[in-house]
């Protein structure tokens, strides 16, 4: 299970998505507006996405996590206008074991960040506003 | 006479910025490849120029390299560098 | 934080404690009772603790995580008799980044398994009851 | 006569159901440490006897050695082999 959505995420509602009898171990992965980025206060975030591009992307994600280690698992990323504190995206994985809940819900969370076509519009505390590149920004973490 | 045929670009983010545009309809003619539609971008709009010469693409939604045959009726995306997550 | 419990536990509350404006990605594991083991149906599981050293030893290991990475962690882990599905233990991490996020988090489930003064009896399907014996069992997994 | 010191043994799980006993008192006399400790318990205690000769050992709450001393008042624990988690 795999989607983008403009409502707030809900990690608790993927995680009993994914759980299971047999599964006793499930991993969760929320990532939120920091209030601070490359050094700079961050106010306020807008994710945009190239829509039926980036839902298909999460959906192969997930799909290959469940083929490559035996989990169920379920991600989320959020559109629109976020605050700090917000949940951008959301992963949960779950399986027998737990070295499989991690090692799925890490590959999700890597994945969903290298591939999927969404992008993001900071506004910092000093008013102004910039896309966020991490191709730049990787230099200055 | 046929309408000439046409596909459909997609633009996001900062490059939607940039041109001005987030759809733009282009003519394509036989051998039309993605690096093609991007050169007929920056000369029918001005801001795409500062478009960069090797963009992320998509063709119907699914990555693609700019060698790649455009046809008409496709949708041509070209992607800023991602930030999600 | 670092406790023991004779309640459900709660991963949400525990995601809640950890977060803040500057800690952008939590990890959370939540383990629950499976309802298989060691190639056996599991019906039912009974956890008893040496209390103070076990709830020293979780606040222990919650201290080791966040000096050793920039995170905040909370930990708990039930008592009692839990039946399939039952979250036994909870941990959440939460920092700056992912890394360090999934880093703590991972080591603070290994360490809590490794040291912490918890038993468990298990009822299993066909009526008989043992004390599960981890060095045992790791053979047949 | 003073009355003899003493510790206080914790057994649990298993091996509070082998001893029959979670909790017993013994005594103690001058360089006494947890191997006679958990001698003494097989001595008194029939099932005891089914203990491991090495078990996990704490005194006061803290993990410790067989050959650790034990002090009057201390609180000595044989621990099981942990299954938390």
């Amino acid at each position: 299970m795999g989607f983008l959505s403009e409502h707030p995420l809900d990690v608790g509602a993927l995680a009993a998505a994914v759980a299971g009898p047999g599964r006793g171990g499930t991993c969760t992965f929320l990532g939120a507006v920091r209030d601070h980025h490359a050094g700079r206060g961050v106010v306020e975030l807008e994710y945009s996405a190239y829509g039926p591009m980036a839902e298909a992307t999460i959906g192969a994600i997930v799909a290959e996590a469940e083929r490559r280690w035996p989990v169920r698992v379920a991600a989320a990323h959020r559109l629109g206008r976020l605050a700090v504190g917000d949940a951008a995206v959301a992963v949960a994985a779950a399986g027998a074991h737990r070295e499989e809940a991690f090692a799925a819900c890490r590959f999700v969370i890597e994945e969903l960040k290298r591939r999927v076509p969404i992008w993001k519009r900071e506004r910092f505390a000093d008013g102004t506003e910039a896309w966020v590149d991490p191709t730049a920004v990787e230099a200055s973490r | 006479m046929d309408t000439p045929a046409r596909a459909t670009v997609l633009l996001f983010a900062r490059y939607a910025e940039l041109a001005g545009a987030d759809r733009v309809e282009v003519p394509i003619g036989p051998g039309t490849d993605v690096r093609r539609v991007l050169q007929g971008l920056r000369d029918e709009l001005p801001g795409a120029a500062a478009l960069p010469e090797a963009p992320l693409c998509a063709i119907n939604h699914q990555q693609a390299r700019l060698s790649d045959a455009v046809r008409p009726g496709d949708i041509v995306a070209f992607l800023p560098p991602l930030a999600g997550g």
